[in-house]
């Protein structure tokens, strides 16, 4: 079946069968591999890209669902080399160790502030449920959506 | 991680989507728990219909003096919802509470509904909220209650071919306290046991009372005598636990790896006090 | 994992030991079964299609009898594997006659009912046993309950017609 | 521009933020699954969903023939394979027969019985299901204290008592004192089966380059190295011409520290197919065949005096080993042993190992390996015997501390903790949680009925691993350091970091020695045909071994570069300062980049002296080293529902000098949350017929963002004489210091109802049942 989606920006129209992921679509078809697979369950978050605005699990989707929408993965953050303000934290606050969570992470997290501009502890913390990291022990990450909410308010 | 293949349709009209489910083909709308047991091949259908491609489907109105929500209305959307906040806070509050972020975003309520995991949340608000559920087949439309809608495990009044195609709830006003109160199961946040309460007051007195179990058993379920046993009395610390503790009357616990039978049934009994409770401190 | 409970059947003890023991009313009882096979005294071939939700499951296996003890009591053992997963189940059915029970309501003519209660043990494998532990003690039972009810409307057609 | 900065701005000790992330936070690294290929085959391994049967035929025709399908692999093709090796040599150690596919039986569930091969991902997951196995299921036993029963069933049918191994080990004169001693507690521990769960599952891309008869093995793992050497062996290849690449490596905490099956079988699957393959472990199978961490149940004795003074300990151990040997699996409880004294002067000991087979995937090390066992295990019974005495939890063990003036100190079990001050991080600990206030609102609280309990646990561990004579390949650690024409540094290590940031603080290290910016330097590791033999990243060892031979190989290079610049200064008396070398008298200096230059030049050669500036060391720890700290944890206690939740977290580590206090902190918080999760929330749970029912994420319940305390982290310093960087290593701290802390404090909540001890996971139905016995 032939579907139509941007991602990051730039148009792609490619014949899919039905039971390819969307993350499979991202990976291997689009040659994004910054998207990781970490379950089978819907449970990890690793997955996570932004699709028409809302943050969703790649894995947890047919590419066909997709059709007609407009994805951003962490590939498509940056601009000519400047770092999305979230990245930036992220790099800062070492809201990261292993790397492997922290692509479904920046995504989730920029869907905290875009729904909560100064958003509380609790409010950080419950954004990352879907989320898990198995190095961090999540504080860091939590200062670092912090400082890039306050980035943003500048 | 793989599928088993399939063909997949996204339906230009309700009535063609009809079509093709009247023929064995399976609907598909968010996808939050049909995809992961295809995933892992517990699920092996072999004709999707891609529901969420029909945008009519997709609304939260007021009417009749009764709220309509179309089946492919996210969890989000209905969390997020500022007539809902205001008319039916019960629903957006246990919408807040299912899973994650992620699956808020995509999983619809008449997926979560038609679906009718034992331990899904709606369930619980659905049956304390009375909803009726309008259900389309190629040929005809009913509309069912909530207590005739869930049968059993995963097992609903909705026969093969047939849709849920909207939830009906009542309007809330500020008199009417509300609250969900859910038991969460730490490793895929489905509850152990949820409970939804909906108190109205009259002259310091309980008016009003309905009580929807979910989680315990394995369908939701009204605790009617628990209801009856709050109705006409102050509503005391006593008189709540008292109610409370009728909540699992007659009803056959089930056990698993995270609560036992006699857990389950007594967390019941503190989530339907603490519910109970809440409502009654949000009655205007 | 442990199984137990208890169903009345309307008919009489020596009634319902011989439809929980004829394959022909087994098969249409047994939710999903689509073929009971006889391959030896008290021992069956199995094929059943179990259908929940969107979960659906081939599976194929063997069902047989024993430590017969007519009309009170049996041992039914099932042993089914398929692509989902396998399942092995070991259950004592005990057979009593509820009229016993209810002498003492001195309710007349009353017409006959047996209880039965069974207890076993069930073990589940593969994916469902992963992935599915919340829901097995659920399902097995809704399964069970289904097996029960359409035994009982199959043994009230059988005495009526 | 190729201009080495000059400057004297030092880094060692500064928050700095990390070089690896820029392209883990872009999403370009690349991990194993993120290698492409051309001609790349698909392998989808098939495995037993049955914990023991033997096998009496596999049918592969039908998958054979499917579509895309190239071939499909059984235990009789893979015979000529090696085992999978177990590096553990032990007096008596049974080592069943471990192929890298199932022969004639499989012993538990996920033993890989077939492989498929297919030219996509898809069709080889489609075949997979089309391969029959006719398993003769035979009964199988999960819990390790059920296997060492009469009649159990044999594991494996040589050994039917299912004993592994046993292991003994005496110190002092324990029966003078336990018969001496005024009061004798005894309690029974566990410390329960755990997932690792690295976020990355394992993967392995095979290239088979036939020519040249090479392999490149690409492989998430901690140990590119040892993998190298054992995976040419059991494939009958040359070690020269393996190749073993660790690109990115998502998360390991000892999961990844093994030798694999599959990383054997991709090989074997390449050279037979004469094309690069592709396996990527799914998260069922990481939860089914990878290995498993933990699997204690302990029998504690202490025998102490009325004052509250520790005279011996007693231990039995049962060890969960499960069906095979892994790389360690029988070292991990001596692990335990060896720490069981824990920070307490106490020489009289006596432990008793039992390594129990069972129809479980192997248990290995995982993040604190034997260590969080041993310290849960002395800070359980520390404070079961400080409750015994009406003692204050505090008291008793500052009274039993090792003190300071005794180091370095010669432990009963054979080692030398080489320095300590271990009552500064529980004071600190105990004034940064306010004890006192703490204790008088616990008693208000009770009053109320209500549950309070602060926990206390004052850890020490064996790390940097170590001495090679007590190592089974060799504890040393290798680094090079290049100084390129340019003046740009390369630095190769031989530890493999896959998260714990030694990019950054190897680039400290090298940019304070030689002066220069941390943009100068390039940190590689894990290619074992770029990299100098190594040993690995584990144990908490990178930084204190690998940064200690990266210091020494400094050294020899500061060396040379003032050869050089004597030379290109035409004087003898120059220091090496800020980058460049500096003529005492003149204060005429050469920069980095002219002597770098002059070396490779070599128009002129100082005194026998070889052009280039390139040094390699290998360093041989003398000792292991033994960080130490205390963390205090308050908690309260929902008698509704029995729900535990932690109100504080404090923790108060010693590692000695810390290079790069924001990685510290992060491994801390991240060995916490860790901890916590075995203390509230993790287990790995077999059925009785093997079966393990927490065999993905909707059962295994993780620490997440939303559950977790606010980890207050700070530390006390106490640098170890072991090395010259002062450094203890941190990496496994949080974890072996927190799940006792938690479980002594539920236990100091529920002690108003006689709660003696409580095994982990303290689930809110296990605390439940505790409370509704008391009414």
């Amino acid at each position: 079946m032939n579907i139509n989606l941007t991602i990051n920006g730039k148009s792609y129209s490619q014949d899919v069968e039905p039971r390819l992921l969307l993350i499979h679509f991202l990976r291997d078809v689009a040659g994004l591999t910054g998207t990781h697979m970490g379950c089978e369950t819907s449970l990890c978050g690793a997955c996570t890209v932004e699709l028409d605005g809302k943050a969703i699990k790649s894995c947890t989707m047919f590419a066909v669902q997709a059709n007609g929408a407009e994805i951003v993965t962490v590939e498509g953050l940056a601009n000519d080399g400047k770092l999305d303000p979230m990245q930036e934290a992220f790099w800062n606050e070492h809201g990261l160790q292993c790397g492997f969570c922290t692509p479904g992470m920046i995504m989730a997290a920029k869907q905290i502030i875009d729904r909560h501009p100064s958003p509380t502890e609790d409010e950080i913390r419950h954004g990352l449920e879907g989320n898990v990291c198995r190095c961090t022990g999540y504080q860091h990450i939590v200062n670092a959506v912090k400082a890039a909410a306050a980035g943003a308010g500048k | 991680m793989i599928a088993q293949k399939f063909e997949y349709t996204a339906p230009k009209s309700l009535d063609e989507a009809l079509h093709l489910l009247s023929s064995g083909a399976k609907p598909l709308a968010g996808g939050m728990s049909l995809i992961p047991m295809m995933k892992l091949r517990l699920a092996v259908p072999e004709h999707l219909v891609d529901l969420r491609a029909l945008k009519d489907l997709n609304y939260i109105r007021e009417a009749g003096g009764q709220l309509h929500i179309g089946a492919t209305a996210s969890h989000y959307e209905i969390e997020s919802s500022a007539l809902l906040r205001q008319k039916c806070p019960l629903l957006t509050e246990t919408a807040a509470s299912i899973g994650d972020v992620q699956v808020r975003n995509m999983g619809t309520i008449g997926g979560s509904v038609a679906h009718a995991d034992p331990a899904a949340d709606y369930p619980a608000a659905l049956a304390a909220l009375e909803a009726k559920f309008v259900l389309k087949g190629a040929k005809a439309e009913r509309t069912v209650s909530a207590a005739d809608f869930f049968v059993d495990a995963f097992s609903t009044a909705l026969q093969p071919g047939e849709i849920l195609r909207e939830v009906i709830v009542p309007i809330d006003d500020a008199r009417t306290g509300t609250s969900y109160k859910k038991m969460v199961q730490p490793a895929s946040g489905f509850a152990i046991v949820g409970v939804a309460a909906r108190v109205r007051q009259n002259a310091g007195k309980v008016s009003f009372v309905r009580l929807g179990i979910t989680g315990l058993s394995n369908h939701a379920y009204r605790a009617t005598a628990a209801e009856k046993a709050l109705e006409g009395k102050p509503a005391t610390p006593n008189d709540i636990q008292n109610a409370a503790a009728l909540v699992t009357q007659g009803v056959d616990a089930n056990s698993d790896l995270h609560a036992s039978a006699d857990y389950r049934r007594h967390l019941a009994v503190v989530h339907a006090a603490r519910a109970i409770g809440t409502a009654i401190s949000r009655i205007a | 994992m442990k199984i137990s409970g208890s169903y009345t059947l309307p008919v009489a003890p020596e009634r319902a030991y011989q439809i929980l023991q004829d394959p022909a009313i087994l098969a249409r009882a047994m939710p999903g079964c689509e073929s009971l096979e006889k391959i030896g005294p008290d021992e069956y071939r199995m094929k059943m299609k179990v259908l929940l939700a969107a979960l659906s499951g081939e599976f194929e296996g063997k069902m047989r009898i024993a430590d017969q003890a007519p009309p009170t009591s049996f041992r039914l053992i099932v042993e089914g594997s398929g692509r989902i997963g396998f399942l092995k189940g070991d259950g004592l059915l005990k057979l009593a006659p509820a009229a016993t029970v209810r002498v003492l309501s001195a309710a007349p003519s009353e017409p006959p009912e047996t209880i039965v209660s069974y207890e076993g043990d069930a073990q589940v494998g593969g994916t469902m046993a992963a992935v599915g532990q919340r829901l097995i003690d659920g399902t097995s039972k809704m399964m069970i309950k289904k097996f029960f009810d359409k035994l009982a409307s199959l043994a009230t057609d059988q005495r009526d017609s | 521009m190729a201009t080495t900065t000059t400057k004297t701005e030092t880094f060692v000790g500064k928050r700095v933020r990390r070089r690896e992330d820029p392209r883990l936070i872009t999403g370009t690294a690349t991990y194993v699954e993120d290698i492409q290929m051309p001609g790349m085959h698909y392998a989808v391994i098939l495995r037993s969903p049955h914990a023991a049967a033997r096998i009496r035929s596999i049918k592969a025709k039908q998958a054979e023939a499917a579509p895309g399908v190239v071939c499909v692999f059984t235990g009789k093709d893979t015979k000529g394979v090696g085992v999978v090796p177990c590096g553990i040599a032990m007096p008596d150690l049974r080592v069943p027969q471990h192929n890298i596919l199932a022969t004639d039986r499989v012993y538990f569930v996920g033993h890989p019985v077939a492989v498929v091969v297919a030219r996509d991902r898809y069709l080889a997951r489609d075949a997979a299901e089309l391969i029959e196995v006719d398993y003769d299921i035979l009964p199988a036993v999960a819990d390790p204290e059920k296997a060492l029963t009469k009649g159990a069933p044999a594991v494996h049918p040589q050994w039917p008592d299912n004993i592994a191994f046993t292991y003994h080990q005496d110190g002092g004169n324990v029966d003078k004192v336990f018969a001496e001693a005024d009061v004798v507690v005894k309690q029974r521990i566990v410390s329960q089966r755990l997932v690792p769960m690295a976020m990355e599952t394992r993967g392995v891309v095979a290239e088979w380059r036939g020519a040249d008869r090479q392999l490149n093995l690409y492989t998430s793992t901690q140990i590119p190295h040892l993998v190298r050497t054992l995976v040419a062996g059991m494939l009958g290849l040359e070690e020269n011409r393996t190749r073993v690449i660790a690109p990115e490596v998502g998360g390991g905490f000892g999961s990844k520290l093994n030798v694999y099956a599959e990383e054997a079988l991709m090989g074997f699957v390449s050279m037979r197919i004469q094309k690069p393959v592709k396996w990527i472990e799914s998260r069922r199978e990481n939860f089914t065949c990878t290995t498993h961490g933990r699997g204690h149940v302990d029998y504690y004795e202490i025998a102490a005096k009325r004052d509250g003074t520790i005279l011996g300990i007693k231990l039995k151990l049962i060890q969960d080993v499960g069906a095979y040997h892994q790389l360690l699996t029988p070292l991990i409880p001596q692990l335990s042993v060896l720490m069981m004294p824990g920070l307490y002067n106490t020489q009289n000991i006596r432990a008793d190992i039992v390594g129990v087979f069972t129809n479980c995937v192997p248990t290995d090390a995982y993040r604190g390996a034997g260590r969080p066992e041993a310290t849960h295990g002395i800070e359980r019974m520390v404070d079961i015997l400080a409750a015994e005495l009406k003692m204050d939890p505090a008291q008793i063990r500052l009274k039993n501390f090792v003190t300071k003036d005794k180091f370095p100190y010669a432990t009963a079990t054979g080692l030398m903790y080489d320095s300590g001050d271990y009552a500064a991080p529980l004071k600190k600990a105990l004034d940064l949680v306010g004890y006192v206030k703490l204790r008088q609102e616990q008693a208000d609280l009770r009053k109320q009925g209500k549950y309070m309990g602060i926990g206390i646990s004052t850890y020490g561990e064996i790390c940097a691993i170590g001495p090679s004579p007590a190592t089974p390949a060799g504890g040393w650690e290798s680094a090079t350091v290049k100084i390129e024409p340019s003046g740009k540094i390369t630095i190769l290590t031989g530890a493999c970091p896959h998260g714990q940031g030694e990019e950054t603080t190897f680039a400290q290290i090298a940019a304070d020695e030689l002066g220069v910016g941390l943009d100068d330097i390039l940190v590689t590791r894990g290619d074992t045909a770029v990299v100098q033999y190594g040993i690995g990243t584990f144990g908490s060892r990178a930084t204190a071994v690998g940064g200690t031979a990266l210091y020494y190989a400094l050294q020899d290079l500061k060396a040379k570069i003032k050869k050089f610049g004597a030379m290109l200064l035409e004087s003898d008396d120059v220091t090496l300062v800020g980058g460049q070398v500096v003529c005492d008298k003149t204060g005429k200096a050469k920069p980095l980049r002219e002597i770098a230059g002059a070396s490779y030049r070599a128009l002129k050669l100082p005194p026998n002296t070889e052009p280039g500036l390139i040094a390699t060391r290998f360093w041989e720890p003398p000792n292991f080293t033994f960080p130490f700290g205390a963390h205090i944890v308050v908690t309260d206690i929902d008698s509704e529902t029995g729900q535990i939740k932690v109100r504080r977290y404090v923790a108060v580590d010693d590692c000695g000098n810390i290079l790069n206090p924001l990685i510290v902190d992060g491994q801390v918080h991240g060995g916490v949350a860790q901890g916590l999760g075995q203390a509230l929330w993790e287990q790995a749970v077999y059925d009785d017929n093997g079966q393990l029912i927490t065999g993905e994420l909707t059962d295994y319940a993780l620490p997440r963002a939303h559950l977790m305390p606010w980890i207050e982290s700070h530390h006390t310093c106490t640098p170890s004489p072991v090395n010259p960087l002062g450094v203890k290593g941190v990496g496994e701290a949080g974890t072996i210091g927190c799940s006792p802390a938690v479980v002594n404090s539920a236990v100091d909540a529920l002690s108003p109802l006689g709660v003696r001890h409580i095994d982990m996971p303290l689930t809110p139905e296990k605390i439940w049942k505790l409370l509704a016995k008391k009414n």
